[in-house]
């Protein structure tokens, strides 16, 4: 049943900017389970978009292993990716900028299943496109529509579409809610969910809010500039997180229930920059129980107790200085 | 009588005039704030928050978006007959506002103390140096050292931008501060910061606050009163308390169950149905009608009147109606 | 009824879309007829001209207007009606004709250097700053006294100028387009490049490379009647209003109607385009559709 | 900031020799004998290929522009003017000062007047005001400059009499020039400086001006005005380049002896040193005046003052 779809090994991606090299991943590690969700959660520049698209290698990696099925498919060729890219497809965030404005509905699902040459007749691929829009609950007089005649969450609907058109065991979906409406937010996440279900899908979802994600996640994974610093069982992490960063990023989260207002722990100042991070742990400066070696040390990911995994030199031990 | 309360509101209603028709923004809109109150303004997208807020500070895009009927009691005058000077005075002094994205509400080619000392300037004339002592003490008040008044936008992050749109917004001591969705454009850990500052800020100021949000989460944190807006409309008020006790209206329980709920296992959210209405082409009776689970007959004909069922707390719904009469 | 409505615009496409707000601009289509009539008349010109464009009639020089000769003569006694009319072909051709040159050429190096980036971008885009570092009209005199003086090396002259506009246009429009997630949407469905280009990136620059082209032929008549006005675009007797507003040039004190017609007629063809591509940027402008 | 520019400038050089190989390869393609044309229709065959060797008219194409080069950027030579045997850089600081006059006066000219009418345009956006003012605007840019010039003279030097119709050396003389010239200018400006205006005043840190309640029009100069200046600043620096280069069709309609009337007849007289020359010397001009635009981008925007390091 634990069946590995994907691993991450030391993923690495840096960017050359103006001012130094901006290391968006660096040195990622999981993987996901066959039919499992796992939540990528972290702030806004943690890298967790680009590990997304690495993983898919619409971005090249600079370093690391991406294993599908126990094949590293950074190593593959041009043709071998292109029938691979079959098996692994992506909803974006942008439910504005994710679909082609000069495309209909129907043209827009269609597409992936031309490329690929998946149906010969027109009528096949006519069934097909039917079948996936009543999938995302769409309504059939919508096929000849473009993008800007729809809302925010119908289009995020044919994103959808759109990318189980193919057929995906597994599904990076990049903070596919975080644009909407919390109702709507509410109906996506739900048809996310019931599709899971029925196709056997494998996700990773990415958001920037831990909130979003324990609905629908089995483990989440919390980032902090490139690195992944907790990963953890999704009742675990909001029941007691380990990371100080987790503490922090959980009792960030506004709850709308009276009288549950806990003590906040608010952090101290932004994010640093990723360009060039220093040596030692990457939220050392921000943390109130950072001691010296914090900042000379790079703490690793390990396993501290069954099925979690930190990155801390004091899991356990936290003492304010 | 209505100096009881701070502000306000009475059947307020703006229109937009667009190519693809009226754009029915807020419509009958009606709103207390009581000194020192600070009142959560819910709604989703294309609610009518906003455009509320900027109804208020007469501040609506010309001449697209008007105020077609309504009055707008500010301590017991009404805002809307006041002339663009008078509006002025009243303006920054009385009512500041705090915009919804740091990014784009700051003068990118002025210093921000530049832009802090104009506000003061305008209503609490002095000498250059006390206008400059006074800016810096806001900068500082709002955590961002002094010696950085001399720096332009673009070397803030957005938490700080926003730490200065509060500088600036407060630095005169305004009655009434009117807060549009001032955290949702920041990351979660940021987000926590503004508010935090901003409940503290508000009560050392003693600032009565709208505060405008999609998140329920947040008026729980910051508000005592809560305004539920939906379609234009405010369908339910009460204090906090009381509403996140028992909501009423069958929108705002749909609110409640649509937020991922952090304590409880649930498989699935229990979700409203359907879409918010078409500005330009609003449902007749109550516009929540089309994707009420309750809807009766009459909801799809006229518009529901107010139900008092508590002590501060009523609702516009055909469901109490018969309760409160019996 | 709503789905009543929807069913009727099935097949309504962007452009429909497009004209039905272009249609609402009373100035564009305006503009939009001026040019329709002066294509029919540049077509039919045999038949619209009602004398030669070159038959001398000395007998009757500098006529001012009147019933025979609505525009009058000129100072070989040639009518300046049908010379004008007759003018129009050579306008049009020069224009467009020249706009297809840059559009083609700087359209690719554009397309290219913006798709691909990196060092190509930075040679094709090196080389485009050359030539937009001497100013068009400059560069279309040089190029034009190269060739020597003829319609087709003046339409080369004028295509060539222009190309370095055309390439930074393009090539800004493909990057804005490059960075939007449906693209990155096709590329994880496994589209080639090439696919990416055609389907998803060129129609979306569509709209500021219309505008751009309806006032580049604006610009392009105006870059090769300045041409023939100064002697280096086309040559007489062949009817062109530049040369045209340059005969009439010495007997402006006496015979003013000589400079005002061919003039008039100039201007009326580029403010017909300038409003038909005013009109196209307001109704091509994504910002108002929402 | 000053390392940026030093770069810049730096970087100038590949420009200018790119200018200098295009136009030598179309003066090199053009037909016509240098040789010829200085000696004279009545010269010998043999004298004239004599000349063609001492000239070195016979090496190949490279060679010759390697020549060219070397001595443009060495020696900053460009040759001798074929007619008048003078240096070209004389002959061009001859008529450059009518041209910049021209030039500069035309800018002055659109600064003054577009911009304070695409400010009152923006700021009463739909009233009559401003459909006229962009009628007038678009007006402007389908005005041919050499027709304007045309009416111009005819309406004020010969009906009315009021100014002469040739000459730069007088103010009275420079208007009608500078107004044909400017013409266009002045229209694109009034756009660019409504269609900015417009869109810096859509922004959200207007609306907080006002929720400050500032005043209007402090509001409009202060806030909208600083932030709208960007672009037109950039085609102000276009425009000034266009002038420069326009000048041909005005100086020759005007009769002033500046750098386009000199370009023109040179290039009808095979004067290719001067052809040569003259581009250059306007493609420096233009590349040095969009290097002061970017100096200016610097003082209005701190964010690209950031940027130059």
């Amino acid at each position: 049943m634990n069946e590995k779809i994907i691993e991450v090994k030391e993923l690495k991606k840096h960017f050359k900017t103006k001012s130094g090299m901006l290391h968006a991943v660096d040195g990622v590690n999981f993987f996901i389970n066959r039919g499992e969700t796992l939540g990528l959660v972290g702030e806004s520049g943690c890298g967790k978009s680009t590990t997304g698209r690495v993983l898919l290698r619409l971005i090249q990696a600079n370093s690391g292993e991406v294993l599908f099925h126990n094949e590293n498919i950074l190593e593959y060729s041009k043709p071998d990716m292109k029938k691979m890219r079959k098996n692994m497809q992506i909803v974006f965030q942008d439910p504005y900028s994710c679909l082609n404005p000069r495309l209909t509905v129907s043209e827009i699902i269609a597409e992936p299943l031309i490329i690929n040459k998946v149906y010969k007749t027109k009528d096949e691929l006519e069934t097909r496109i039917d079948e996936l829009i009543g999938r995302v609950g769409l309504s059939e007089r919508l096929k000849t529509s473009y993008p800007h005649e729809l809302d925010g969450g119908r289009r995020q609907r044919v994103g959808i579409a759109r990318a189980l058109a193919l057929n995906p065991e597994f599904l990076v979906l990049d903070e596919p809610v975080s644009a909407l409406d919390v109702c709507i937010q509410a109906q996506i996440l739900n048809l996310l969910k019931d599709l899971q279900k029925e196709l056997g899908l494998t996700y990773l979802f990415i958001a920037h809010n831990l909130s979003v994600v324990k609905h629908i996640s089995d483990r989440i994974a919390v980032m902090y500039l490139g690195q992944i610093i907790e990963l953890t069982d999704y009742k675990s992490i909001f029941k007691d997180p380990l990371h100080p960063y987790t503490q922090a990023l959980l009792s960030a989260i506004p709850i709308p229930k009276l009288g549950v207002q806990k003590e906040r722990l608010i952090l101290r100042g932004d994010v640093p920059s990723p360009i060039n991070p220093a040596e030692g742990c990457r939220f050392a400066g921000r943390c109130d129980y950072s001691k010296q070696n914090c900042f000379e040390e790079t703490p690793k990911l390990i396993e501290s107790e069954p099925g979690r995994w930190v990155a801390c030199h004091y899991v356990r031990q936290l003492e304010q200085n | 009588m209505a100096e009881k309360h701070l502000l306000e509101i009475k059947n307020l209603t703006i229109h937009y005039q667009t190519d693809y028709g009226t754009v029915h923004a807020v419509e009958g809109f009606n709103l207390e704030v009581g000194n020192g109150e600070t009142l959560g303004l819910v709604g989703e997208t294309g609610a009518g928050k906003t455009t509320t807020a900027f109804g208020i500070m007469q501040l609506l895009p010309e001449p697209a978006g008007k105020v077609v009927a309504g009055e707008i009691y500010f301590r017991g005058e009404n805002l809307l007959g006041k002339s663009k000077t008078e509006m002025k005075k009243i303006l920054g002094k009385q009512i500041a506002m705090i915009f919804q994205d740091p990014m784009t509400s700051l003068n990118p080619v002025m210093t921000v103390g530049a832009q802090i000392e104009e506000m003061i300037k305008l209503h609490e004339p002095g000498t250059k140096e006390e206008i400059k002592e006074k800016a810096k003490k806001m900068l500082e008040v709002v955590g961002i050292p002094a010696v950085r008044q001399d720096e332009y936008p673009h070397q803030f992050s957005g938490g700080m931008k926003q730490r200065v749109v509060i500088a600036i917004a407060l630095s005169c001591n305004p009655m009434l501060l009117i807060a549009d969705e001032p955290t949702t454009a920041l990351d979660v850990t940021i987000q926590a910061q503004v508010l935090d500052l901003m409940k503290k800020l508000k009560d050392d100021f003693k600032t009565s606050m709208i505060m405008i949000t999609h998140d329920l989460g947040v008026v729980a944190e910051i508000c005592d009163k809560v305004a539920i807006m939906y379609g234009g409309k405010v369908v339910e008020y009460a204090t906090k308390e009381s509403l996140y006790t028992k909501p009423y209206h069958p929108y705002t329980v749909g609110l409640f169950n649509s937020i991922p709920d952090l304590d409880s296992e649930q498989d699935r959210l229990n979700v409203i149905d359907g879409l918010p209405p078409d500005p330009t082409d609003m449902p007749s009776g109550c516009s929540f009608h089309p994707r009420c689970p309750h809807k009766m007959p009459i909801c799809s004909q006229k518009s529901p009147s107010k139900v008092v069922v508590g002590s501060e707390h009523h609702v516009y719904c055909y469901l109490y109606e018969q309760e409160g009469a019996l | 009824m709503n789905t009543v409505k929807q069913k009727k615009n099935k097949k309504k496409s962007i452009w429909l879309d497009v004209w039905r707000r272009l249609r609402k601009n009373k100035m564009a289509v305006g503009g939009l007829v001026i040019i329709i009539l002066l294509f029919l008349t540049a077509i039919f010109a045999d038949w619209i001209a009602p004398y030669s464009y070159e038959s001398q009639d000395l007998l009757n020089m500098f006529q001012t207007p009147s019933f025979e000769h609505w525009f009058g003569t000129d100072e070989f006694g040639r009518d300046i009606f049908s010379r004008i009319v007759y003018g129009s072909r050579i306008s049009l051709e020069v224009g467009f004709i020249a706009v297809g040159i840059s559009l083609i050429i700087g359209g690719s190096i554009g397309a290219i250097a913006g798709y691909y980036g990196g060092r190509l971008e930075n040679l094709l885009m090196r080389c485009m700053d050359v030539l937009l570092a001497i100013p068009e009209i400059l560069l279309a005199i040089a190029i034009v006294a190269a060739l020597g003086p003829s319609i087709a090396n003046l339409m080369i002259a004028v295509g060539i100028s222009s190309i370095p506009g055309y390439a930074r246009l393009v090539r800004a429009s493909v990057m804005s387009i490059r960075e939007q997630e449906f693209i990155e949407a096709a590329r994880a469905a496994g589209s080639s490049d090439f696919r990416i280009i055609v389907k998803h990136i060129l129609p979306n620059c569509m709209a500021p490379i219309i505008v751009q082209a309806t006032i580049g032929v604006a610009i392009a008549i105006l870059t090769a009647a300045g041409l023939s006005f100064i002697g280096l675009g086309i040559q007489p007797p062949t009817p062109e209003w530049g040369s045209m507003l340059s005969g009439g040039r010495s007997y402006i004190r006496d015979y003013p109607h000589m400079t005002l017609f061919p003039g008039i007629a100039m201007m009326v063809t580029i403010l017909a385009l300038n409003l038909l591509g005013d009109g196209l940027r307001d109704a091509l402008d994504p910002k108002l559709k929402n | 900031m000053l390392k940026y520019f030093a770069r810049r400038i730096l970087m100038l050089i590949p420009v200018i020799l790119g200018v200098a190989f295009i136009v030598f390869f179309l003066l090199y393609i053009t037909p016509g004998d240098p040789a010829r044309i200085i000696l004279g229709d009545q010269a010998t065959e043999e004298s004239v290929l004599q000349l063609r060797e001492e000239m070195g008219l016979n090496d190949p194409f490279f060679v010759r522009f390697g020549k060219y080069a070397y001595n443009l950027v060495v020696n900053q030579d460009v040759g001798k003017s074929y007619v008048t045997k003078r240096p070209v850089w004389d002959e061009i600081m001859t008529v450059f000062p009518a041209t910049l006059k021209l030039a500069g006066s035309s800018i002055l000219l659109a600064l003054l007047i577009g911009i304070p009418i695409g400010i009152i345009s923006a700021i009463k956006q739909y009233s009559i005001f401003d459909n006229v003012t962009m009628l007038f605007a678009l007006i402007g840019i389908s005005m041919p400059v050499f027709w304007l010039g045309l009416l111009l003279i005819l309406l004020f030097s010969v009906k009315l009499g009021w100014l002469p119709s040739s000459g730069y050396t007088t103010l009275n003389a420079m208007i009608l020039p500078a107004v044909a010239l400017g013409a266009q200018s002045i229209a694109i400006i009034t756009r660019m400086t409504r269609s900015s205006m417009l869109e810096v005043i859509r922004m959200d840190y207007i609306r907080m001006a006002r929720s400050k309640g500032q005043d209007e029009n402090k509001v409009v100069f202060k806030h909208a005005l600083g932030n709208a200046l960007i672009p037109i600043i950039t085609i102000a620096g276009l425009q000034f380049g266009r002038l420069l280069g326009g000048a041909v069709l005005t100086e020759s309609i005007f009769s002033i002896p500046g750098i386009g009337r000199l370009m023109v007849e040179s290039i009808k007289m095979r004067d290719f040193p001067v052809v040569q020359g003259g581009v250059l010397f306007v493609a420096i001009s233009f590349s040095l005046v969009n290097l002061l635009v970017d100096l200016l981008y610097a003082y209005v925007d701190p964010r690209i003052k950031s940027q130059y390091k």
